[in-house]
């Protein structure tokens, strides 16, 4: 064989052009870690019980070295509240993110790609529970739900959250789906489960971790608001949302039993908005639109 | 071609400043352009043929690039020159013509909006007038039923269509120059040669300078006085047409001739390519930035830059410290059948 | 040319796209062979159809009527595992390099795709197939394999791409507008390796393509499409000199040549393609052919041999007209 | 665009009638037996009856259904089963209180939005961009019901300005400033709340439109930044705008109730939980039908201004 190769090229690499995720992504997810560390082992810390009363010793105190974030106004401490408070918070919210992901996810992903009448159907449909409030609907199955539970929370959330999620993937899926490198794998005989999990999936998967950040913000708000209007868990099981609520008629005289708490869920929050938004401008994963 | 510069360039350098470090897209090029002159910029992409032409019409953001030298267009100094300096030449003397006519309209505004509406900022026309005006446009650059076109919005129109609407726009306020960047890429052929026939006939019937920046030297081949040869950024060779075509010095020139396709050529035509890639701007080292790619390249030619020189007092230049000889150009030879003895592979 | 095996016979190709209610006829009853070794040449404007042709082959788009034998096995009747088993005999390489390739995928993976997909080669087997492939189309495996193929340029995909495409040992290759995004002296890089590929593969090639001196500097024949209909086929050479169709010879009249003596036709054809959705009566081309008579509108030209090897559908070839 | 408002108008009629048997059946969706319900146990059959036949719910699924439709079309949505008041009546004083606050915190929204987005995008990753970014990334952060208790905390009971705490409502047509003063700090958080929104929106629709092509195409025309930024920019960004523009204040129709709740402002969102914990089940339904409809109606006002602003949307 006379050899025609022109010489290995001498490739020259783009550089990864993308600025680093940067110090406060990393704090982000710290901060996000030691929520969910303190909640799943809330019963470990050396910490005092939730219910705890002090024999009404310490009320409404301010921070103190043995309350560091005060006591309210039965002489529990807030820290202690807080942490078992952020079980409810982030039970709910990941797990109805989770449980929504696991059900839209999918058949967003497979409308968008093997498009035609299911995927029309699914998307009407989507739209049609779209137009309808979510948040009205949350309220109005949870009120007429009784007895309410964390896990009938979680479901009903989750499932109000499903047309949206499934929106989201559907597109993420859609502007994967149109690539080139897809109908490659097709002629090369991928079946159409190997494209969706080896050629979508790592692409959709930026938006998806994005979207499940964002979601998970928005439920916790949700789910503090519930927690307002009496609907979210039992009185005595501290949420974030009732320590909030609760505290408000004693605000005037003791204002840090509404900042503790307040605190805890705007950072957690401001936590998960911003590694969302990293995630999805480091992936360089266009907004989707709705 | 006696006649005055319109456009003297000098020595302009436009740098970018990025995260990785200095850019230098355009370096050190001189060059001057006649009133009644089309000028051919050729070169592959990276070669800094589009930054040239925008930072000539000072349409170069100004945040994170650095312009050295001087742009005097008609008297003006372009480099330097505040926005509301450029605003006062852009469209009446100088205008541009992009490459993608489908994102260069506003898709969200009539075409005849978009061309009456520079008619009635620039040259203070009433409404009326514009439109009057507009429409004449549009029949100029051959747009049929131009009076119902008027109101259509990009997307209504085909591709050549739409380039013949951003032609209008360009033409809208006299300008005496008119920088085409790419405007026929992405066209079809058949349109392609209207397009090109389109500029070629209003050049000469408004009396304006042309710029016709391009990848395809079929493109420049018979519609261009002069062409300028663009490599890394610099000027590597610049002469009158046929200089450039069957006399140049240049192995970048005549690689680059050699490795396009021709009509003409029999079928299974072995192409003499280039090897390698397109330096990396970043990392340029002193010497001559083809010399990595060039079967001639010595040992002066990568420690040093060669600087242009004359070939002939036609104003044709080039920058190579090994010439070619003169007249062995591969147009020269076209028909003898025999391999180009200077072939570059290795 | 004619005593030459078959590889792929297309008959009555037919592909209609359905457009807000209405029918877009985008590929009209195609008829051609290709015989084994050889490239075909399909070149045309964009919206002619040459596309959807390529892809209605690979059935990536449905066909609406007619056949496809590849290899004496007819694969538009087939389908599921059958069809894909069958469609990697054909391979098929796309116009944008970097959307070919899955940016969250290493090269080495990439190539390996179809071994992986059909299990044909694993272990040592797998890397030492790869491995030669991006080896031959100049890609240093060792140093490039686990790289993400979106650090690449244009060329750079393409030569993986091509790696990919024959991982499977295909016989034939479907090129669309495959080096139309390259800067030529990338262009021409790609077009001698796909060249010496051909050679040394024993490809057929299918080579789809809007600029017709690449084509011409690739094919032994080459066919002209236009609004969804083929007008002219034949050898390359042959019909580049003397073209039989009209609209052939204006597409090759507005080609650019990079020569300041060539000559620049004032003969350019006016107009523009018309829709797709509706389009003209008889032949096709007939709207902006300035031959056109009242025969063309009423009935359609068949393709019919001029001279051996070399079809034209026109009531007035211009061939006959010079002879 | 009438072919394309035609396909509006189907699709709006299709999920207007899936709404309301949605909010229709909400009643049977009940645990345990409405009567029950109503009347509380121990009571006698007769009585249950009565009240079975009062209801329309001795009939068919179907045509209850059908009756209470009817009913709606006429704005009938029956005596609450609580009181007896009207449920239209109910709705009717509560929706022009909502209305209100959205146009006060609208208009609060859109005028800083739009010009801070528009300062943020010519600049990107400038020091404004930088600034206003960061603010309304952690504005974004704290939930209404913080903010309002927050506010609350400070403006009425530490810096003590009358008239703005919880239950200082009164009706505009009672006394049209203490309207306004009580309306104030709802206001806010409603239009802070907005704003931020808008603003991500916008900048980072604008800092995308500004390096199209035809922007450098209009500059090349030698026209102000001023007008590019008004005529050429805007009006394309506008889209992504008031998409979310339609989301959101449909967000606010619907989750308002949070901040009306906690200021004791008898709106719409108020009267729903005020509603729900009396177990007015009529109210419920009424509410929820009002406020999907309104829903509706306002995505669909978003896509005729959709059609008038893009013109390549109406012909797809």
């Amino acid at each position: 064989m006379t050899s025609t190769i022109e010489n290995n090229e001498v490739v020259v690499l783009k550089p990864e052009k993308k600025e680093p995720l940067g110090v406060f992504f990393w704090v982000c997810v710290g901060w996000l870690g030691v929520n969910l560390l303190a909640a799943i082992f809330a019963n470990f810390l050396p910490i005092w019980g939730p219910q705890d009363s002090n024999n009404y010793v310490d009320l409404n105190t301010g921070p103190s070295f043995s309350h560091l974030l005060g006591t309210d106004d039965l002489g529990r401490d807030i820290l202690s509240r807080i942490i078992y408070g952020a079980r409810v918070s982030l039970g709910v919210s990941f797990g109805a993110m989770f449980l929504a992901f696991f059900i839209g996810g999918i058949f967003g992903m497979y409308a968008a790609y093997r498009r035609g009448k299911l995927d029309l159907i699914l998307t009407s449909v989507s739209l049609v529970f779209l137009a309808f409030p979510s948040i009205i609907a949350v309220i109005a199955v949870l009120s007429f739900w009784t007895p309410r539970s964390i896990l009938k929370i979680t479901i009903v959330i989750a499932v109000t959250s499903i047309p949206l999620v499934y929106r989201v993937i559907r597109a993420a899926t859609l502007s994967a789906a149109t690539k080139d490198y897809v109908l490659a794998a097709k002629i090369q005989g991928a079946t159409d489960r190997r494209i969706m999990t080896k050629e979508l999936l790592p692409n959709i998967l930026p938006t998806a971790v994005s979207f499940v950040m964002i979601g998970i913000a928005s439920v916790i708000v949700v789910e503090g608001s519930l927690a307002f209007l009496g609907l979210s868990t039992n009185v005595t099981t501290p949420s974030w949302g009732n320590m909030i609520n609760e505290s408000r008629s004693v605000m005037q005289v003791n204002p840090w039993l509404v900042l503790f708490p307040s605190l805890a869920m705007c950072l957690l929050i401001l936590s998960l908005n911003f590694i969302g938004d990293r995630i999805r401008s480091y992936y360089d994963v266009s907004e989707v639109k709705l | 071609m006696s006649s005055s510069p319109i456009l003297v360039v000098k020595n302009l350098t436009t740098t970018f400043i990025t995260g990785r470090g200095r850019l230098p897209a355009v370096g050190g090029v001189s060059f001057e352009l006649n009133a009644d002159e089309t000028l051919g910029i050729v070169g592959e992409s990276g070669s800094g043929k589009t930054v040239l032409s925008r930072t000539i019409m000072g349409l170069q953001p100004r945040s994170n690039v650095e312009l050295g030298g001087s742009v005097q267009l008609l008297g003006h100094e372009i480099v330097h020159a505040s926005e509301d300096e450029l605003r006062t030449i852009w469209g009446t003397e100088v205008s541009m013509v992009f490459q993608d006519p489908m994102t260069s309209l506003n898709p969200v505004m009539t075409i005849g909006k978009q061309i009456s509406e520079s008619l009635r900022v620039r040259l203070g026309m009433s409404k009326a007038d514009a439109k009057v005006r507009a429409i004449d446009l549009l029949k100029l650059v051959g747009i049929p039923s131009a009076e119902e076109r008027y109101d259509a919005y990009p997307t209504q129109l085909s591709g050549g269509m739409r380039q013949r609407v951003v032609i209008a726009i360009a033409l809208s306020c006299s300008p005496q120059l008119l920088l085409a960047d790419e405007p026929t890429t992405g066209l079809d052929v058949t349109i392609q040669a209207q397009i090109l026939n389109l500029i070629e006939e209003l050049k000469s019937k408004e009396k304006m300078a042309v710029i016709l920046v391009t990848h395809d030297l079929g493109v420049v081949a018979t519609r261009t006085d002069r062409i300028i040869v663009m490599y890394a950024g610099r000027i590597v060779e610049m002469g009158r047409t046929r200089d450039v075509f069957f006399n140049h010095r240049m192995p970048y020139t005549r690689a680059l001739l050699e490795s396009t396709p021709k009509v003409s050529n029999p079928s299974h035509t072995r192409l003499i390519t280039i090897p390698g890639r397109p330096p990396d701007l970043y990392n340029l080292d002193g010497g001559c930035a083809f010399a990595p790619r060039c079967a001639y390249a010595t040992d002066q030619c990568r420690q040093e830059a060669p600087s242009l020189q004359e070939a002939n007092s036609d104003g044709h230049l080039f920058a190579c410290w090994n010439p070619l000889p003169v007249g062995t150009s591969p147009l020269n030879q076209q028909n003898s059948n025999e391999p180009n003895g200077a072939s570059n592979e290795q | 040319m004619s005593n030459k095996k078959v590889l792929l016979e297309v008959r009555n190709l037919e592909v209609n796209f359905k457009k807000a209610g209405q029918v877009v006829s985008a590929v009209a009853g195609l008829n051609f062979d290709i015989y084994e070794g050889e490239t075909l040449g399909l070149v045309g404007e964009s919206g002619c159809g040459k596309s959807t042709t390529g892809r209605a082959l690979m059935r990536i788009v449905e066909p609406t009527n007619g056949t496809i034998v590849l290899d004496g096995k007819e694969l538009t009747s087939m389908k599921g595992r059958e069809l894909r088993q069958e469609r990697t005999k054909m391979q098929m390489i796309f116009q944008d390099p970097i959307s070919s390739l899955n940016p969250r995928r290493r090269v080495k993976d990439i190539v390996a795709e179809p071994l992986d997909c059909w299990g044909s080669a694993e272990g040592d087997e797998r890397d030492r197939i790869v491995f030669d492939l991006l080896n031959r189309v100049g890609i240093d495996p060792a140093i490039y394999g686990n790289r993400y193929a979106r650090q690449f340029s244009g060329g750079q995909c393409q030569r993986i791409s091509i790696a990919r495409s024959l991982a499977m040992r295909p016989k034939m290759l479907i090129c669309d507008e495959m080096v139309s995004a390259l800067d030529v002296s990338i262009q021409a890089q790609i077009l001698n390796l796909l060249e010496d590929l051909k050679e040394e593969y024993g490809l057929t090639l299918l080579f789809i393509a809007h600029d017709l001196a690449v084509v011409k500097n690739v094919s032994d024949r080459v066919a002209v499409m236009y609004l969804g209909k083929m007008c002219e086929i034949g050898p390359s050479d042959l019909m580049y000199d003397a073209p039989a169709h009209p609209y052939t010879k204006f597409l090759l009249s507005a080609a650019l040549e990079a020569n300041p003596d060539s000559i620049q036709d004032n003969e350019v054809l006016s107009g523009e393609p018309p829709s797709p959705l509706n389009p003209p009566s008889g032949c096709r081309f007939r709207t902006r052919c300035p031959f056109a008579t009242e025969l063309c509108a009423s009935q359609e030209p068949l393709l019919t041999e001029v001279t051996p090897g070399h079809s034209v559908a026109c009531h007035y070839p211009l061939t006959t007209v010079k002879a | 665009m009438i072919k394309y408002l035609g396909r509006r108008v189907i699709a709006l009629a299709v999920i207007l009638t899936i709404v309301s048997f949605g909010s229709f059946s909400l009643i049977h969706l009940l645990p345990g037996d409405i009567a029950t319900v109503i009347l509380g146990t121990g009571n006698t059959p007769a009585n249950r009856i009565a009240l079975y036949k009062q209801l329309g719910l001795d009939k068919g699924l179907f045509s209850q259904y059908s009756t209470w439709l009817g009913n709606i079309f006429q704005l009938n949505f029956g005596n609450s089963f609580i009181d007896g008041t009207s449920v239209s009546t109910t709705i009717g004083t509560a929706l022009p209180i909502d209305f209100e606050m959205i146009l006060i915190s609208q208009v609060m929204a859109f005028a800083i939005a739009i010009p801070l987005a528009m300062k943020a995008a010519k600049k990107p990753n400038g020091l404004f961009d930088r600034i206003a970014t960061g603010t309304s990334f952690t504005m974004l952060s704290v939930p209404p019901f913080i903010f309002i208790v927050l506010l609350v905390l400070v403006v009425s009971i530490n810096l003590q300005i009358p008239g703005t705490g919880p239950a200082s409502f009164v009706t505009f047509g009672q006394d049209p400033f203490h309207n306004l003063v009580s309306l104030v700090l709802p206001s806010i958080v409603l239009g802070i709340g907005s704003t931020v929104v808008y603003f991500r929106v916008l900048r980072s629709d604008l800092v995308s439109t500004l390096q199209e092509e035809f922007i450098t195409m209009a500059r090349s025309k030698g026209l102000t930044r001023r007008r590019i930024m008004w005529r050429h920019a805007f009006r394309p960004s506008s889209i992504a705008l008031l998409g979310t523009a339609g989301l959101n204040i449909g967000g606010l129709i619907a989750g308002g109730f949070i901040v009306e709740y906690l200021m004791q402002i008898p709106g719409i969102g108020y009267m729903l939980i005020l509603a729900i914990n009396k177990s007015d089940f009529l109210l419920v339904q009424g509410i929820v039908m009002t406020i999907a409809t309104l829903i509706v109606l306002l995505n669909f006002l978003i896509d005729f201004l959709f059609g008038i602003i893009d013109p390549r949307i109406t012909r797809d």
